[in-house]
């Protein structure tokens, strides 16, 4: 096992040098030629307006959350896995209660509209409806329009 | 191999080690909060390899997985959600510095001799083994209830934690109704009176 | 030689010295993200020592789902604490421990 | 300047080697996606199906990092011209400009009674290859591309000059 | 690679040990060199035949000039990018958007090492071997996010954000697709996986046909994967009508190419998993029974497995030359609201599979009624 | 309806203000005074019968000659399937006029690009900036009597 | 959740048509559009509008072309000679500026005096390059009556001709 | 630093943005993802053709309308021309009428088509954008054949088109006619009616028909509000009246009346429309004059009309008086996409970054037109 692990050691060791002796090689023939424009952040043409820092969403932290719990939950059914087969019924009873527990939180979150992403933030009753697909597509265009 | 293997090891521990202790001190030390978080990057990192060199792949690759896939992306989103430019130091004062300095060497101090001071007991040194499975069955078995308990304590959390972010966001959905100019009324009023 | 003899009391000593640097930021730090990160180099520390606990002396593989356990609380840990301090952020505008007059009540 | 740059000696390896430079410049003429009017529909037709620029190795990218020529498709205004300055500026050496119709040669249409337009876009850029023409035709532009492209292959970037 | 290295130990008259640690890592650095060749050939070949796809796709023709057919098309790209000047905006984080791309072009090549190639080539077997990979892709969001925030532009910081949102999000249905296979042979060693596919009349071992669970968790798998490694219809994150470049949109020069070898990288090692997992890896399909010498059933097998990468790889930017893209709302109610959902049911289905038919694949039930 | 209807109908109402009926333009023109304008457009959309949904063009006019700056517009109704034009006459020294924003939302630019190219001010406009051209031109190039520039930043006009 | 089903079918089954209709492009090259520019030229068709040219010879230095011109692309100046016709002396088509609208050709009261040539493939290094001089060069003239056409002059002749 | 400015970003969406269309700017105020304001700033291409018309002649100007709405430049050329006629009192022939309302057709066709591509293109999807040229080609081939020029035609002159069509141009139309339809229903299946397209489109941006008049929003836009308004219909000119053709109007088919999808779909049916009309109007062509007897210099009486036409993107209107001059006293062009980019500030509030793009696309606006 150590020698397997070891060469993954190995590839991130070449990965880092192979990445850092590149670099090297390209300082030695790219030219440079800063200025103050050239250095300053684009922004489709624009004087940037103010830092690129800001503080977005908090949606994006949400579903982080919910996908640590998940990666967690994922985690265990690793080794749940190899010994389904040989352990038989009983480790599938530990595994759908497991799954289950977490179903119940999902739910959870599914209904409290956590997966949503709030779409708006003044006229949010508008555009709730979904979208209704109206069957299969017609066959002819032309012949509906009028 | 023997020789050369534990060798190797002892390379790997080396290097493993710096990295920990190295990045560690940066998360400790760095005063922009972005780039401690990153640093924690290197040092869950090392701690991963050192799993690895302990034998336990599992928990090594558990450990880059939940910890750097999972667990730090929860803490770089959280800093930059609370990261403010205008932030002054995120240092105590000198005293707290000082204190905090002194009890750090303590500690390491104690837990240094406390190390050596023990006879540890030996029981050999095991040859690496899959370790995957055997915790799967560990889990099925001995290990059931805890088990169990920790998809509750998950779901627990993850509700719990879902909740106290969404009365944030409800406050912002009704404050939102002032339209786009956007002055949250709620936002931004300490509560100090 | 120095090299060829990693025992369990170097991993013990690195796992000090990672604690001991956690606790350092714990107290030093007063931002609240940052005292977390010491929290978890803390917790990390007492990971390395299941697992090494695991390897030198037990005969089974208890310090390493105790390992497992423990990574699972500190995800769990996380998710929670954060939720808080965000939430806190975003009412006060400010992660500074001293300044969290709210948390006190 | 770069570490390396104009130092070597003028032998056959090192012009060899700067005339392999070259020829992965010119053949990797990424252009930035930018245009402002009747031209810049040419220029699309151009990267589009019928012409495809892509066979000489020339795509599009959004951002000026990654662009090595910038086709200045269309009329550049006076309000625009500090924008142009800008792009050109944030996109890194070796870059290279086309100026593409009559307009970013000389003001074209626009030269005599537009009080706005910029007239020709060497004003404010240096330019490398005029593409005439109203717009021009695709083909046209590709020819321009191919001038600009020997014009590359006469470059020393390596070699002491 | 353990077994190369082994052998020629063996074989060997010295019995110093500094002599042999120096073979083996000699041996393992020059294997390390040979995959990042070939990778990194593979990665040029790869914006190549992106290029050349999208060109038949677009009723074109696609690079045509560069050398024969445009073959050599990479290498200019790649010594022009070498040639760009590199920038470092002022007010970026210097450091981070330093390291990112070295993170991401490591974490990518890392990918590589426990692929098995064919019976006998493979870097490293490891008894995690999934979940490594896993694991270790997990690792790009980091950096993208260390990039995207080093760069101090909007539009890199939305692609983060973005990016990281999204990997995450679907790593969950990629992991539960995965075990919906992985309960079947119980092992998350990918020589395992492929040893336990073999035999069976040409395909039928697979693991996609094993059931129809597998069947839908291969789907699942692939959808996710797209998503996992930014790509059309999931390509959110660098959205080139919306977002500018996304992350890498301060990048220049040879930076920006590590981000751009590590998505193809990455598109490799995400097909290899489904090929492996899923398609039998190097099992050659209807004559693998015959026999044949060894070397020829090593090349064969190398060539059938990597057959099966391209594949899926065109099956990729097939899809990204056709489909629009999601928006990022939808692409969460995607991963959460369906794959999610499907991938849990299908993995308690298959397992209910596994206990009611005793580890029994479709094909065996047939061959059994057939048989009988 | 008839131009000439419509001009009866805002007599009517208006009285003096409505000042003249032209009828060689196309459409027909209806001058009204200065003053009088956001109420007249007011009613000719929310009028009975009128129904003038939707601006189809504002143009401002330099009529340098007359010493007179003539803001036009041209109403359309989608509904009545009629036209009309209405006119107004400024001070070309000092020209002000009402805005129509609050009439037809769509106004608001049309306004602001009068404003930028002939600087008739509107008064009661929400944003009343430059439109078409940079915020530190000089000048309103419409004007009869508008000299070219000879430098903007650093280049040549 | 009968909803739920449906939307996945409807997706599933409009992206697989999608998919149907690249597929086909993909793997039949015959589909290619491309004309592969320098090896492939196409003729463009009478009456294109690519260079301007002028035969010079049959010029009578009218200048109706100059005149018509929207943009003052072209730059005349004649002279008159010893037989009293004027000649232009200098005839310069600034093609940098020049917007090939056609104007001049169809003012031009000459046949075949200015026209387009199908040519349009002359891109420069330099401004000055695009400038086509087809001029006389110096006439020996015989009264030293000379017409500028240039800018502010020429607009007055405009003027006066209308 | 006020609180809303820490709450809220602003970035800037071009001049230089890919899916701006040109060199539109807007500022973006967001919260993350999510819109809450929108700053148009034009005046990137003001090219004062305003100031240029009065300082050139009557014919001078043609070229100009050319650079007016390049998409659309026939059709530019119609209006100018006809309002010149209507000042001057000019009784087109026949058949120049006919030739005039091909290529205003062929034009309209040729515009939808770049509108469809780019609006494509900013959804994420790339090769119908190439289809759609492909197919621009086409009819570029067959400008080319009748003008001489591919974008900029100067065809349509004041009292006729600039000379007759060449022999050959009737056929090779007729096959492009026949060759179109199947290439629409190649758009459909690909993308008009792909989920992922609809779902990013339905629903998103309705307009209303109050909104609509308010903002004198025109063209495909406002009949996708679902009001039948098309004045080749209402105010025939040319020979409008004679033909048959639908006038297509938006239901809502997919979500709202008056959405995205409405206003993308528009363009679709109007380019099937307009294929019907030239077939017919190649039926009708008749031989005779291809332009009437106009002087070379043009001496309007004074007066002032206002004119308008249907454009591919709304009704462009030319408001001229004339002072009995050469040259026009004064020439108001009323673009159809000024109107139309108005009312974006208004649509795109609590959007997403990636529904701001399809409202821009969807709106079909062209910034020269705009800025003028
Ligand atoms: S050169 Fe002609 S075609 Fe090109 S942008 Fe200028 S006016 Fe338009
Ligand atoms: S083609 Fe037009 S622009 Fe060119 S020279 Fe003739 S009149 Fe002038
Ligand atoms: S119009 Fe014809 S003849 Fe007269 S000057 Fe011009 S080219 Fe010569």
């Amino acid at each position: 096992m150590m020698i397997d692990f070891s060469s993954v050691f190995m590839f991130l060791a070449v990965g880092v040098i192979f990445v850092a002796v590149t670099m090297l090689l390209a300082r030695l023939i790219r030219p440079a030629d800063p200025n103050v424009v050239k250095m300053s952040n684009y922004e489709c043409g624009e004087d940037p307006i103010g830092s690129g820092w800001f503080t977005f969403n908090v949606r994006f932290y949400i579903i982080a959350l919910i996908f640590v719990i998940f990666d967690v939950e994922a985690v265990f059914l690793f080794p749940w896995a190899l010994v389904f087969k040989s352990i038989g019924w009983i480790a599938f009873w530990d595994m759908l209660v497991f799954i289950v527990i977490l179903l119940v939180g999902f739910a959870y979150v599914w209904n409290m509209g956590d997966l949503d992403w709030i779409k708006d933030l003044d006229n949010l009753k508008e555009n709730e409806e979904d979208t209704v697909i109206s069957g299969t597509m017609p066959n002819t265009t032309s012949g509906q329009v009028h | 191999m023997s020789v050369n293997s534990y060798t190797v090891q002892a390379v790997f521990f080396y290097i493993f080690a710096a990295l920990i202790v190295g990045s560690a001190l940066l998360v400790v030390l760095l005063r922009n909060i972005v780039r401690s978080a990153f640093a924690l990057f290197f040092t869950l990192f090392g701690v991963a390899g050192i799993y690895i060199l302990l034998g336990a792949d599992f928990v090594g690759v558990t450990q880059v997985l939940i910890y750097i896939g999972g667990v730090l992306i929860l803490i770089v989103f959280g800093v930059m959600l609370t990261h403010n430019v205008y932030s002054v130091d995120i240092f105590n004062k000198l005293g707290t510095l000082v204190m905090g300095t002194v009890s750090a060497i303590v500690t390491f101090t104690m837990i240094y001799y406390a190390i050596k001071q023990v006879p540890w007991l030996y029981i050999g040194y095991k040859a690496n083994a899959p370790t995957t499975g055997p915790i799967g069955r560990e889990l099925m078995t001995s290990y059931l209830l805890p088990f169990e308990l920790a998809s509750v304590l998950l779901v627990l959390a993850m509700i719990g934690a879902a909740y106290l972010i969404r009365s944030e966001v409800k406050v912002k959905k009704a404050a939102g109704n002032g339209g786009p100019s956007g002055e949250r009324p709620a936002d931004g009023i300490r509560k100090e009176d | 030689m120095l090299l060829s003899t990693i025992t369990l009391s170097d991993y013990l000593v690195l796992s000090g010295l990672l604690f001991s640097i956690g606790v350092f930021g714990v107290l030093t730090r007063k931002n609240a993200i940052a005292v977390l990160m010491g929290i978890e180099l803390m917790l990390n520390a007492a990971n390395i020592n299941l697992v090494a606990f695991s390897k030198f002396i037990d005969t089974g593989l208890n310090g390493q789902i105790f390992a497992l356990f423990s990574i699972v609380i500190a995800a769990a840990e996380v998710a929670v604490a954060l939720a808080i301090v965000i939430s806190i952020y975003k009412t006060t505008r400010t992660i500074d421990l001293d300044k969290e007059d709210t948390l006190k009540g | 300047m770069g570490v390396l740059e104009d130092k070597l000696p003028d032998n056959i390896l090192f012009t060899n080697v700067d005339k392999f430079l070259n020829w992965s410049r010119k053949n990797s003429l990424w252009y930035m996606l930018f245009a402002t009017a009747c031209c810049g529909i040419e220029l699309m037709q151009t990267g589009a199906a019928r012409y495809d620029l892509d066979r000489f190795g020339a795509i599009f990218r959004a951002t000026p990092r990654q662009s090595d020529l910038m086709i200045v498709a269309g009329t550049i205004t006076h309000m625009m011209a500090d924008r142009v300055k800008r792009l050109y500026d944030q996109m890194p050496s070796p870059k290279y400009v086309i100026a593409m119709g009559s307009c970013a040669n000389t003001g074209g249409p626009f030269y005599k009674d537009s009080y706005s337009v910029l007239k020709g876009v060497d004003k404010v850029i240096p330019v490398d290859v005029y593409v005439p023409g109203c717009p021009p035709k695709p083909e046209a532009l590709i020819e321009g591309i191919m001038k600009l492209q020997k014009k590359i292959m006469e470059e020393k970037n390596l070699v002491k000059k | 690679m353990t077994e190369l290295i082994n052998r020629i130990l063996t074989g060997m008259s010295t019995t110093m040990p500094l002599t042999r640690l120096l073979i083996t890592i000699l041996i393992m650095v020059v294997s390390t060199a040979i995959v990042l060749a070939v990778s990194l050939l593979y990665e040029g070949f790869a914006t190549y035949a992106e290029r050349k796809v999208a060109g038949d796709i677009q009723a074109r023709i696609g690079p045509n000039r560069v050398g024969p057919y445009g073959l050599l098309q990479f290498v200019a790209d790649g010594v022009k990018l070498l040639l760009k000047e590199d920038i470092i905006p002022f007010y970026a984080d210097r450091w981070l958007f330093i390291i990112a791309p070295y993170i991401v072009f490591t974490v990518s090549f890392a990918a590589f090492v426990p692929l098995s190639y064919s019976d006998h080539v493979s870097i490293a077997n490891l008894n995690v071997g999934v979940l490594y990979m896993i694991a270790i892709s997990s690792v790009v969001s980091m950096a993208i996010l260390m990039g995207a925030w080093g760069s101090n532009n909007k539009w890199s910081l939305f692609g983060g954000m973005r990016a990281v949102a999204q990997i995450v999000s679907y790593e969950i249905p990629i992991v539960l697709s995965l075990l919906a296979a992985i309960i079947i042979p119980a092992s998350l060693n990918l020589r395992d996986i492929i040893a336990y596919q073999s035999g069976g009349l040409g395909i039928f071992r697979w693991l996609v046909f094993n059931n129809p669970f597998t069947l839908i968790a291969f789907f699942v798998y692939f959808i996710a994967a797209i998503a996992e490694v930014n790509r059309t219809p999931f390509d959110i994150p660098e959205a080139e009508s919306e977002i500018v470049a996304g992350y890498h949109t301060e990048y220049t020069g040879m930076r920006f190419a590590f981000f751009f070898m590590a998505e193809y990288g990455d598109m490799f090692v995400v097909s290899a998993i489904a090929a492996t997992l899923f398609l039998g890896g190097w099992q050659i399909p209807f004559i693998g029974g015959i026999p044949m010498p060894v070397w020829l059933r090593e090349v064969l097998q190398i060539g059938v497995f990597f057959t099966k990468v391209f594949l899926l790889i065109y099956v990729m930017m097939w899809i990204r030359w056709t489909l629009p893209r999601l928006r990022v709302d939808q692409l969460m109610e995607l991963c959460w609201k369906y794959l999610t959902p499907i991938a849990l049911f299908n993995l308690i289905g298959a397992s209910v599979w596994v206990l009611l038919l005793h580890d029994k694949g479709v094909y065996d039930i047939i061959a059994r009624v057939f048989t009988r | 309806m008839e131009p000439k209807k419509i001009y009866g109908i805002l007599s009517e109402k208006f009285g003096g203000k409505i000042k003249q009926f032209i009828e060689s333009t196309l459409p027909p023109s209806v001058l009204v005074e200065t003053g009088a304008i956001a109420d007249v457009c007011r009613f000719l959309k929310e009028g009975d019968g009128l129904d003038f949904t939707s601006l189809m063009c504002l143009s401002g006019v330099d009529l340098k000659e007359q010493g007179k700056m003539a803001v036009v517009y041209h109403l359309h109704s989608m509904k009545q399937k009629h036209k009309i034009t209405i006119k107004v006459e400024l001070d070309r020294n000092n020209p002000h006029v009402q805005t129509v924003e609050q009439v037809w939302p769509g106004a608001n630019w049309y306004e602001r690009e009068a404003y930028d190219l002939l600087g008739i001010v509107f008064d009661g406009h929400s944003d009343l900036r430059r439109i078409l051209l940079p915020e530190d031109w000089e000048g309103h190039p419409l004007r009869k009597d508008y000299v070219y520039p000879k430098r903007y930043h650093t280049w040549d006009v | 959740m009968a909803g739920y089903f449906k939307k996945m079918y409807h997706s599933i089954s409009t992206v697989l048509t999608g998919l149907g209709v690249t597929i086909k492009y993909g793997i039949n090259p015959k589909t290619e559009v491309t004309q592969q520019y320098p090896e492939v030229k196409r003729e463009p068709p009478d009456g294109f509008r690519g260079k301007l040219f002028v035969d010079i010879n049959i010029c009578t230095g009218c200048t109706a072309c100059a005149r018509i011109c929207p943009v003052d692309a072209i730059t005349l100046k004649t002279v008159r000679d010893e037989n009293k016709k004027l000649r232009p002396v200098l005839f310069d088509i600034d093609n940098a500026r020049c917007i090939y609208c056609g104007l001049c050709v169809e003012a031009c009261p000459v046949d075949n005096c200015l026209y387009f040539e199908k040519k349009y493939e002359f891109s420069a290094y330099s401004k000055q390059d695009l400038i086509s001089h087809f001029g006389l060069g110096e006439v020996k003239p015989a009264e030293s009556k000379t017409e500028d056409k240039k800018t502010e002059a020429e607009k007055e002749g405009k003027e006066a001709a209308q | 630093m006020t609180k809303a400015d820490e709450k809220f970003m602003q970035v800037n969406m071009g001049p230089q943005h890919p899916s701006t269309h040109g060199v539109l700017r807007l500022l973006v105020t967001t919260d993350g993802e999510v819109l809450s304001g929108v700053k148009p700033y034009i005046g990137y291409l003001h090219r004062a053709l305003e100031k240029i018309a009065e300082r050139v002649t009557y014919p001078q100007f043609t070229p100009f309308t050319d650079r007016l709405d390049y998409l659309a430049s026939m059709n530019c050329n119609l209006a100018y021309a006809m309002t010149v006629e209507k000042l001057l009192n000019i009784e087109v022939p026949r058949r120049a009428q006919i030739l005039r309302v091909i290529m205003a057709e062929l034009n309209r066709i040729s515009s939808h088509l770049i509108a469809f591509g780019s609006f494509s293109s900013d959804m994420g999807a790339f090769t119908p954008f190439l289809f759609g040229i492909r197919e621009r080609e086409f009819i570029n081939d067959l400008f080319e054949i009748a003008c001489g020029a591919r974008l900029t035609y100067n065809y349509i002159r004041i009292g006729g088109v600039s000379k007759d069509i060449p022999g050959g141009f009737i056929e090779k139309t007729r096959e492009f006619l026949d060759y179109f339809p199947a290439k629409i229903k190649e758009y459909n299946e690909l993308l008009s009616y792909n989920a992922i397209f609809i779902k990013r489109l339905a629903n998103i941006a309705v307009i209303s028909p109050d909104d609509a008049f308010d903002y004198g929003i025109t063209g495909p836009n406002l009949r996708a509000s679902g009001i039948k308004w098309d004045l080749r219909r209402e105010e025939p000119y040319l020979i409008y009246n004679e033909l048959d053709f639908d006038v297509p109007v938006g239901k809502g088919e997919m979500g709202k009346t008056g959405d995205a999808w409405d206003r993308y779909m528009m363009r679709i049916y109007e380019m099937e429309q307009s294929a019907k009309i030239v077939r017919q109007c190649l039926d009708l062509l008749a031989p005779g004059d291809y332009t009437a007897k106009v002087s070379k210099v043009l001496k309007p009486p004074a007066g002032e009309v206002y004119v308008r036409a249907e454009n591919p993107r709304g009704e462009l209107g030319f408001y001229l008086i004339s002072d009995g001059s050469t040259k026009p006293y004064r020439l108001k062009i009323r673009a159809p996409s000024f109107a139309n980019l108005s009312i974006i500030p208004k649509l795109a509030r609590g959007v997403m970054i990636a529904d701001l793009i399809a409202i821009i696309g969807s709106m079909d606006i062209i910034l020269p037109e705009i800025d003028r």
